[in-house]
């Protein structure tokens, strides 16, 4: 469960996002979790509401969390493809994975030309794509 | 989109006491070495210490300490590994003894993922075997751990000084805290790295011969902290690393 | 944005009939000695030779061989200076001996940059010294050089043979033509990069024993050639690069 | 002057466009060069008409040569700058910017921060922006 790990770096980026804008209350967060890392929806969902600290700023904060899809483009030649046309990887790979997705260049290969020299251009890792909230002024 | 990670490399760091970072000119200088025996010696006396490898191409610790690469465990993050009082991380113990062809932003992002994931909790030492080269690894690296200190490993070949020299240089310009000078694999007598050190304004803080014995002595802790190479070592670092009474 | 520059590397490249690239796993293994050193004596075998080194963090073949690094002539593009018949580019020749810390896209861009503007004119063999590691420097450089044939350095340490296997994985996975092995700065008997060479369908080429004049040789041709360990080197890869009869 | 290498470059690449979009005559091309590289305006045209292949496809060629600004944006304290606010830099240093200008990061530094891991946002080399010509079927 590393997921405790990133969800609480989005609690405390969430956190220092409210700050320096002067938020009173965070109302909406929507985090991007990319496909290539394989976390589980529910599970960093869980991890986010066990860390979710007890700063009152949070306390009715609506939680988004979406799955961006993977998309690899092969530097080699050119080819564009998804993450189901790098066919099946062992157990011990995904975990790699699971753990630091670049280690996709160790594991995967592309599916036109096999070379590892492929970008990842989307669905990698967690982002966080908008923190909404409360300003005393607005 | 924000990046969540940068957020939580600070406060995983907020446990560890000081942050070494070995670095050096080109590869095979010794960085590894000086960085294993650091955190070992550091380990030894009784000090809670970790040990970061950061050269994610040619991660060398885990074969000169001889921890084992299976996955840490996870717990609230990753929990380096203890490995008779070192705790360990390293790309190996993840990529196994796959290659990992990583282009400057895989590079970057790997090392911020490591760094936010990667749970130290409280250690009087965190050794760092600086990346090779001065490209994404190593810029990010000094970008990221803003407290670390810099060891920089020198070789009396002119070849080697060469490369050191740019290095500590770079290492000014960003202006990094530079703790001072070890010449490795000294063979003879010779003064190029105290002349180096000397233009640069800096300590040469030991200098450790050529050891034949060291390489049958990798990945045995009792047979590695005998050797002359990792005790001259220990008495060149672990003085400037833990000054008597701290 | 259209770059003209790739267009420009293949056809820059026309005159060379051959290309040797020297690879190897971590640094310190004797990349830049090989280079050179294999340049070195197919100069002296009367063969039309250039040397590129890529290795823009530590650029070494000026140290070893000896070479000016002042910016090279201008003559519809740049002309490599003829050192004692190699002819020769490094970054060397632009930065001096300031550091010239680069991220992935300003070393791809520096690449192309040099090869796009470098005239080697008719050689019997171009050397390439091919950067350190498995990143950026070294994926465009096999990406661009299309033609090369990669010789691998290994040495027996256990630390170097690890990587050295990544590396050849490497080459294997990305499908370039691998002439073979060799083995530098052997200090004794020791059957380790044999095994890994049997594992990996590769040929050794042949071994250098470590050389304890090599060092005050540096930078001085006539010593250098003479030294045992160019002589080996040449012994084994001459054969190799210029079989007999062609 | 190696500004024909780079000259044949643009030649080059541009037969190869017109060869790959079938066309007859190419009428116009657009060449940026980044201010960073330096390279003489009048220089790099003059280089241009030089190696002007006698491809018919040339012959009648409008060649647009437009000189991008220099733009860094530093990657330590995010500062953006100019090239003329990196100060002035000897001529050794010119040079070697000019043959490669990546080595901006060996001679120039941040003028806010000092640091040399800054980004070439903008006006870095020569880069072909646009290529027109007439095709058979047009
Ligand atoms: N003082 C020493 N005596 C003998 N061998 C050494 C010494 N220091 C390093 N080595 C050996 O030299 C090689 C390169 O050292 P390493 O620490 O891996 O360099 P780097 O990390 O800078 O690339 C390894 O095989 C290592 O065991
Ligand atoms: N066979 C050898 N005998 C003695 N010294 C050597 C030998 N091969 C290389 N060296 C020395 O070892 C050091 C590292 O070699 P180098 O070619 O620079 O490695 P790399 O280019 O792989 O980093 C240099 O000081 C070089 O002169
Ligand atoms: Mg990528
Ligand atoms: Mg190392
Ligand atoms: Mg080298
Ligand atoms: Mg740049
Ligand atoms: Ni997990
Ligand atoms: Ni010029
Ligand atoms: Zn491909
Ligand atoms: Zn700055």
């Amino acid at each position: 469960m590393h997921e405790f790990a990133l969800a609480e770096s989005v609690v405390r980026a969430t956190l220092q996002t409210a700050e320096s804008e002067g938020m009173t209350a965070v109302t909406r967060v929507v985090v991007q979790v990319g496909e290539l890392q394989q976390i589980k929806k529910d599970v960093f969902e869980f991890a986010l509401k066990q860390v979710h600290s007890d700063d009152p700023r949070l306390a009715d904060t609506v939680l988004v969390v979406e799955i961006v899809p993977a998309r690899f483009s092969c530097r080699v030649c050119e080819h564009g493809f998804t993450l189901a046309e790098t066919g099946e990887h062992d157990a011990d790979a995904k975990e790699a994975i699971h753990f630091v997705p670049e280690l996709a260049h160790a594991f995967m290969r592309c599916p036109a030309c096999g070379s590892p020299d492929f970008e990842v251009a989307e669905g990698r890792g967690v982002g966080i794509a908008s923190i909404e909230g409360e300003r005393p002024d607005a | 989109m924000l990046d969540p990670r940068r957020a939580a490399v600070d406060a995983r760091l907020e446990g560890v006491k000081r942050i070494v970072a070995v670095t050096g000119g080109k590869g095979g200088i010794g960085k590894s070495f000086v960085s294993s025996a650091l955190a070992l010696a550091s380990a030894r006396a009784g000090r809670a210490t970790g040990l970061l490898d950061l050269d994610f191409t040619s991660p060398s610790d885990h074969v000169i300490l001889g921890f084992e690469t299976g996955f840490p465990t996870e717990e609230f993050g990753i929990d380096p590994a203890d490995h008779h009082g070192i705790r360990c991380m390293s790309i190996a113990h993840f990529a196994g003894d796959a290659p990992v062809p990583m282009r400057g932003d895989d590079v970057t992002n790997a090392l911020l993922e490591l760094l936010a994931i990667t749970r130290w909790k409280e250690l009087d030492l965190l050794v760092i075997d600086m990346p090779p080269g001065i490209g994404d690894a190593a810029l990010d690296a000094m970008r990221l751990l803003g407290r670390a200190e810099y060891v920089v490993v020198a070789g009396s070949s002119r070849v080697v000084l060469e490369s050191v020299r740019r290095t500590v240089r770079l290492l000014q310009d960003v202006r990094v805290p530079i703790l001072g000078i070890v010449e490795n694999m000294r063979r003879k007598e010779d003064d190029g790295v105290r002349r180096l050190a000397e233009a640069q304004g800096l300590p040469v803080l030991g200098t450790v011969d050529f050891d034949e014995t060291l390489e049958d002595a990798l990945g045995d802790l009792d047979r590695l902290a005998a050797t002359t190479a990792v005790r001259s070592l220990a008495a060149a670092l672990l003085p400037v690393v833990f000054p008597a009474g701290r």
